[in-house]
């Protein structure tokens, strides 16, 4: 189902929560990221946007709470600066590829492994208020937050 | 954002090859503007099965009354049940599964239920492109053009009309938005409004008339009066009790059941009566949603012309809103037909049994009188079920309501099998002398449903 | 690492003030170290009505044997067609609409239920904080506890309990992960999962859990065998006509219904059983989801204790999911809730007329014979609506179910009120000469259904 984090990803989605944790420490409140909201939004979107058929997407994140603090990448890459670039680039080859060839599945489904990244960008942002909600153990099983914040992805 | 303020999406660039007026009824002309609608529109030649709509071409020898090759498969062979409920009207000869809107002017005419009785002109109402020629026969005045149509018999009217439905009778010309065009439902858009001088065409939202140019034909109607006159019998509302209740008033019947005669009714294709009772159109979801979900051709998203089951294109149609893999959609769709399928097979079994007892009751000499109740109970049995069946979706478009009156139809049908056996007193059975209760009793009132 | 240690910088909002061991019963020692969700937990003493849920507090003057002061709702007043429905079974004494968790002891140590028969030690399983009795009662041996104390007498084993639901019923005390510590969903879930290796509490998936734990009692369960052994009866599958077939092959009955001698069952309560064949259990979509939303306390996000019914918070519960207002969510689970209660009344009527016909006939003279069909039909039909009616949603966790199975008592009805009419030959009612026609019989066979 694409509803939620299959049992398979909860592996490297335990990892990933453990970077996003570790990268948090200390930190974890909304000041800071008001604070540094500027330097988040050289992230430019308007990147992603140049592929016309990111154009909904992007339209959604416009009109949605979220714009004003988090950027594309701030929900679509690890926040670890390694993966955040070996993301980029596997992401950048199969977007390039697939709107090249224009063989994919419409509508556009998040795969597992970039939807198990952008769960662990919730935490990471998030982290303070659902604490109490999270397994208490590293490598337990994580809610989907997406599945009851549908609104959250865009969702039309 | 929500699926209320739908998107335009990226601008629609076409070029004006041709001028099309409020003349232009040939398709293939629009098409030159439009190629890439056009194109699609004529997929509708396609025949495909789903699990229970869709439809499957048969071939047929041709002949000279109908030189058609293909038809779609029989409704009457697949369920021998139709032609008891049936039994004395048109429809048990000939019932298909209907197909796509290239055919619908060719399965009219050819349809051998024109050989059982003879039909007006009326029919072409949904059956055709038929504006321009109501026009014309009225000189400009389409309501005018309609009712003289109406008057002819079938034969004649037909040669007045040439194309399936085309773009002129969805379409403005000049703007390409949707327009209503059929005076049946430029009428009875006012009932359902409850709005006497509702204007469908200046009121209407955008979103509506996604749903009322499908609600100008995939509708239940009847002949009124001595003049025939095609009606939507949404007078006192369009759940299929309330038209029933309706028909009870005005006294109407479609024909006599030739086995029991009771006054029968037939119902005909409610879709946008059914859809309007479910959780879709609650949720502001329209027929083009569905059934013309929005595709992408090349870089562009157009309107998909090539209206058909949703089931055969469900990740446009439904993907956009249900987050879920198309296979789970499809099981979805089909368990909700599966259930209403199982609960259609039960009453229709228990109509047979009343239908039985009947036609016994009135071989053994049983007086109109006695027979009075069992009949009506027929009657209104009957039509529910059959509103439900002629709902083409299989239940899906409002799977509760349909259950709703699934139920109420079985109930009728056990109370006039208990009035058959109601006799007169001291006429119980004499081996056990068994006093019959009257049926349906209850010793305490039912308790009142809370309030909202 | 724990849930603690994990917290501690990241300012932890629980504190270890108390050392929880899987012998700590009392919520109030849990509640030292998570406050917020004890404080929710209290709040179970609520009553407050929706339109066909949630409870109203009824006074009354407590007594010696009931020192309640209040009690909900009698279910047997606002419809006293289930005392007929009951007739000669505890149920038709005092049946009341459920309250919250904080009530369960009290109201099953007070129901009237138990004057009216003695009720075995058996029954404590699901209404009081018994994982730490029944452990100490099998020393350290949780199944062994349970059987013991099904054998007592209820007023010997209430003695060994004292609260309600705990917070060791769900969690375990170290981890605080939910664990299901109910034997009969233990050893059911085997059957849920077909699999008789299952085991619940490493296997299952964290959101099952969210499902599960309430699970463990709100289900349809019956007394097995001559050792009254508690059973959920999921062994044809979880069903309620699967369940009764599973009854039928057990030869089981709760009880002979006084009016007509029919051997009963009664469904209680299977709302997990009906929540897994609707659509929200198809999406994933758990009890606590519903029931336990999250809820927002200063900073921090937990799940609401406060167990009730969603309708009350809409807010947290629905809205998350669904993209509508408040009222209009509202507006769509009682539209669902009224159409089930419509049916349920249709079919509710029904059952008393067959009742009633049974009852005439026996008074009449009719031999056991000839009442077999009957009373087949009737504890048949009885036992499917019951099934709805103890089911607590009103329809709404599963309504295409629901109707599903209000049709096929109706139905079962319809033919359990001809059999009775169906007279040896020539005992035709005299009057008219009619031969009544075998019922539900079909003229051809039903078409198959398309496969899938
Ligand atoms: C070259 C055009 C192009 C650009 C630029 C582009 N995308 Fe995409 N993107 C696509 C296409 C095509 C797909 C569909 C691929 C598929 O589903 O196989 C897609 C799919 C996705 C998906 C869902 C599939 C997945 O891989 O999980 C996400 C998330 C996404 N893009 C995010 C982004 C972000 C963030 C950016 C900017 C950093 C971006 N895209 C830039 C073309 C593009
Ligand atoms: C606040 C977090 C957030 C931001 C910012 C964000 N996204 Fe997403 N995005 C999500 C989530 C969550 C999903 C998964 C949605 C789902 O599975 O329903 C998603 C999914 C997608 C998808 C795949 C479509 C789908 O529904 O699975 C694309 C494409 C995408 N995002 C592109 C973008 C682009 C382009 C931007 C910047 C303009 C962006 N996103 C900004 C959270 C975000
Ligand atoms: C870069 C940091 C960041 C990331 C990543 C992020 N959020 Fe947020 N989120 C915020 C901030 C800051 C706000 C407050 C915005 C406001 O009130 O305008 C917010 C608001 C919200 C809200 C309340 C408003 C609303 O949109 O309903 C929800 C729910 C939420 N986030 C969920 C999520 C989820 C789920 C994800 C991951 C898919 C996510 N967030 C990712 C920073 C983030
Ligand atoms: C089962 C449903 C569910 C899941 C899963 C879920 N949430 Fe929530 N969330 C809610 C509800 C309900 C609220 C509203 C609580 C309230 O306002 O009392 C909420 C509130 C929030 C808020 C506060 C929004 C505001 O307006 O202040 C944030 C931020 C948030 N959630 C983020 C997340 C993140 C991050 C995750 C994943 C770790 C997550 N949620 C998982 C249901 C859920
Ligand atoms: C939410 C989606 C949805 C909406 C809205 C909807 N339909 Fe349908 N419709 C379906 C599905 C699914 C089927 C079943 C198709 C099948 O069995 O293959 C169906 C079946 C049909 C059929 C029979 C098609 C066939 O394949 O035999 C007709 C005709 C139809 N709908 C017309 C309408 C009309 C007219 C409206 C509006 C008044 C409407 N529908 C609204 C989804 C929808
Ligand atoms: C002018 C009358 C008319 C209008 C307007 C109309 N239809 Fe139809 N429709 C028909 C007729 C007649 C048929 C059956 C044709 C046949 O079987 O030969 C049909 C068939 C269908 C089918 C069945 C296709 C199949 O494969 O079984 C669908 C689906 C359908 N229409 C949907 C719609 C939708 C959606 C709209 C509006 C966008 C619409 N129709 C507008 C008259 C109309
Ligand atoms: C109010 C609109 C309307 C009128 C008037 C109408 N039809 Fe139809 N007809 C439809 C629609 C919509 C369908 C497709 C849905 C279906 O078959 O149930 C259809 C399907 C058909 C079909 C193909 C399926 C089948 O029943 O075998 C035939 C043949 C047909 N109609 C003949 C007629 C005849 C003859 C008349 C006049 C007595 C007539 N129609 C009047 C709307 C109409
Ligand atoms: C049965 C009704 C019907 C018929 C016949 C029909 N259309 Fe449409 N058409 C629609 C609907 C519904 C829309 C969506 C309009 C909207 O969303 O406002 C539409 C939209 C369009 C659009 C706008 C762009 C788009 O694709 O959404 C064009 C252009 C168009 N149609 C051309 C045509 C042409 C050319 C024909 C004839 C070959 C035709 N239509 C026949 C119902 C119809
Ligand atoms: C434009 C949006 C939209 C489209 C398109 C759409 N749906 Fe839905 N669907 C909804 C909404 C809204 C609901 C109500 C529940 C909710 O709020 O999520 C719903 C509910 C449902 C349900 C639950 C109903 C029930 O009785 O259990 C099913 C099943 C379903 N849709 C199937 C489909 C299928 C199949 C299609 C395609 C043929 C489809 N939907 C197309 C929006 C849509
Ligand atoms: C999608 C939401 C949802 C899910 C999931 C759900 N329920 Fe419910 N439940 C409801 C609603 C809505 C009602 C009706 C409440 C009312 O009438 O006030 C209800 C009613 C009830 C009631 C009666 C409450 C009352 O107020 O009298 C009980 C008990 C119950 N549910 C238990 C369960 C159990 C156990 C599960 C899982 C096996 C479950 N529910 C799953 C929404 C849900
Ligand atoms: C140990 C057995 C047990 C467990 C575990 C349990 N329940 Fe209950 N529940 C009961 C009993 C007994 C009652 C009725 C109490 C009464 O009426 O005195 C009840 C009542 C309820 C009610 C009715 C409240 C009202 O106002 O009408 C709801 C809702 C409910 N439970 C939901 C749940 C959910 C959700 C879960 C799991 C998270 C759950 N229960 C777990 C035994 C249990
Ligand atoms: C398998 C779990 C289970 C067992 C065993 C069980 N109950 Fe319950 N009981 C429940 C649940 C769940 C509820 C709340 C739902 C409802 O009332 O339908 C409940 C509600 C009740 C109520 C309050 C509502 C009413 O019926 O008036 C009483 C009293 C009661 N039970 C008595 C008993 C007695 C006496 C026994 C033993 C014969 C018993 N229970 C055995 C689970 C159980
Ligand atoms: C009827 C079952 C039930 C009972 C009794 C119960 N809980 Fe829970 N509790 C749950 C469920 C379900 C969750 C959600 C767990 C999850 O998502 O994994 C939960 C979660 C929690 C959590 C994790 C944080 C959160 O709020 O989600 C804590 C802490 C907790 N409960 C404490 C308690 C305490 C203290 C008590 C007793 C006062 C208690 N619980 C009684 C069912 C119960
Ligand atoms: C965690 C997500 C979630 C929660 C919480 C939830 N729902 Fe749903 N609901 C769904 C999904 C998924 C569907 C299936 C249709 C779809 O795909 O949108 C659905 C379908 C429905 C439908 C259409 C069913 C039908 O038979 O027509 C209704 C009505 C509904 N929900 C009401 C509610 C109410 C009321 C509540 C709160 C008591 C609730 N839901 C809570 C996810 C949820
Ligand atoms: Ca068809
Ligand atoms: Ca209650």
């Amino acid at each position: 189902m694409v509803g939620w984090i299959g049992t398979k990803t909860m592996g490297a989605f335990g990892v990933l929560l453990g970077l996003a944790f570790g990268s948090v420490a200390g930190v974890g409140s909304y000041t800071f990221i008001y604070a540094k909201g500027a330097s988040y939004l050289t992230n430019d979107p308007a990147a992603c946007a140049n592929c016309h058929i990111m154009r909904n997407h992007f339209d959604a994140w416009a009109k949605s709470p979220h714009h004003a603090v988090a950027v594309c990448n701030d929900c679509h890459t690890p926040h670890n600066l390694f993966n955040k670039y070996l993301t980029k680039s596997l992401n950048g080859y199969h977007h390039s590829l697939a709107f090249t060839t224009g063989n994919f599945h419409e509508p556009i489904f998040i795969t597992a492994r970039n939807k198990a990244i952008t769960e662990a960008a919730c935490r990471h942002c998030h982290e303070d208020i659902v604490m109490a909600i999270d397994p208490p153990h590293a490598g337990g099983e994580a809610m989907s937050c997406i599945r009851c914040h549908k609104e959250v992805g865009h969702m039309e | 954002m929500n699926i209320f303020e739908r998107k335009v999406e990226a601008r629609n660039p076409f070029f004006r090859v041709v001028e099309l007026t409020d003349e232009t009824d040939s398709p293939a002309i629009w098409g030159k503007n439009f190629p890439l609608q056009y194109d699609l529109y004529k997929r509708t030649t396609d025949m495909q099965r789903t699990r229970f709509g869709g439809s499957e071409a048969v071939l047929r020898m041709p002949t000279e009354a109908d030189p058609r090759t293909e038809v779609a498969q029989s409704r009457l062979e697949a369920d021998p049940r139709l032609k008891t409920m049936w039994a004395g009207y048109a429809f048990s000869v000939d019932f298909r599964e209907e197909r796509g809107h290239a055919f619908m002017l060719d399965d009219q005419t050819f349809t051998e239920r024109q050989q059982f009785a003879k039909q007006p002109g009326t029919c072409i109402h949904c059956h055709a492109s038929v504006y321009v020629p109501y026009k014309k026969l009225g000189n400009g005045d389409l309501m005018k053009g309609f009712e003289i149509m109406n008057q002819m018999p079938y034969a004649e009217a037909r040669k007045l009309v040439t194309h399936p439905v085309s773009c002129i009778d969805c379409h403005d010309p000049e703007t390409m938005s949707l327009r209503i065009t059929r005076p049946g439902f430029l009428e009875a858009v006012k009932l359902y409004k409850n709005d006497p001088n509702y204007d469908v065409n200046t009121q209407a939202t955008r979103q509506e008339m996604r749903s009322f140019v499908c609600g100008q034909c995939h509708v239940e109607y009847y002949f009124k009066g001595p003049e025939k006159r095609l009606t939507y019998p949404w007078f006192d509302g369009i759940k299929a009790d309330q038209i029933l209740a309706y028909y009870d008033e005005q006294g109407f019947k479609d024909w006599v059941h030739a086995e029991t005669g009771a006054p029968m009714l037939k119902a005909q294709h409610p879709e946008f009566e059914m859809w309007n009772q479910g959780i879709h159109a609650r949720s502001g979801v329209a027929c083009a949603d569905c059934h013309m979900p929005y595709t992408r051709v090349g870089g562009l998203k157009i309107s998909d012309h090539h209206v058909r089951s949703p089931l055969l294109n469900i990740n446009n149609a439904c993907q956009k809103c249900h987050d879920f893999p198309e296979a789970e959609m499809k099981a979805r769709a089909e368990s909700i037909q599966a259930n209403f399928f199982s609960m259609r097979d039960t009453a229709m079994n228990s109509l047979m049994a009343l239908i039985d007892d009947i036609k016994a009751a009135k071989a053994a000499g049983a007086v109109d009188a006695r027979l009075e109740a069992p009949r009506q109970a027929q009657r209104h049995a009957s039509f529910l079920i059959d509103f439900v069946e002629a709902e083409n979706s299989t239940g899906f478009h409002a799977p509760h309501e349909a259950s709703r009156l699934l139920l109420l139809a079985n109930d009728t049908i056990r109370q006039g099998q208990l009035a058959l056996r109601e006799t007169p007193a001291a006429a119980a059975p004499a081996a056990t002398a068994v006093e019959p209760a009257a049926p349906a009793t209850t010793p305490a009132a039912p308790p009142a449903m809370p309030a909202p």
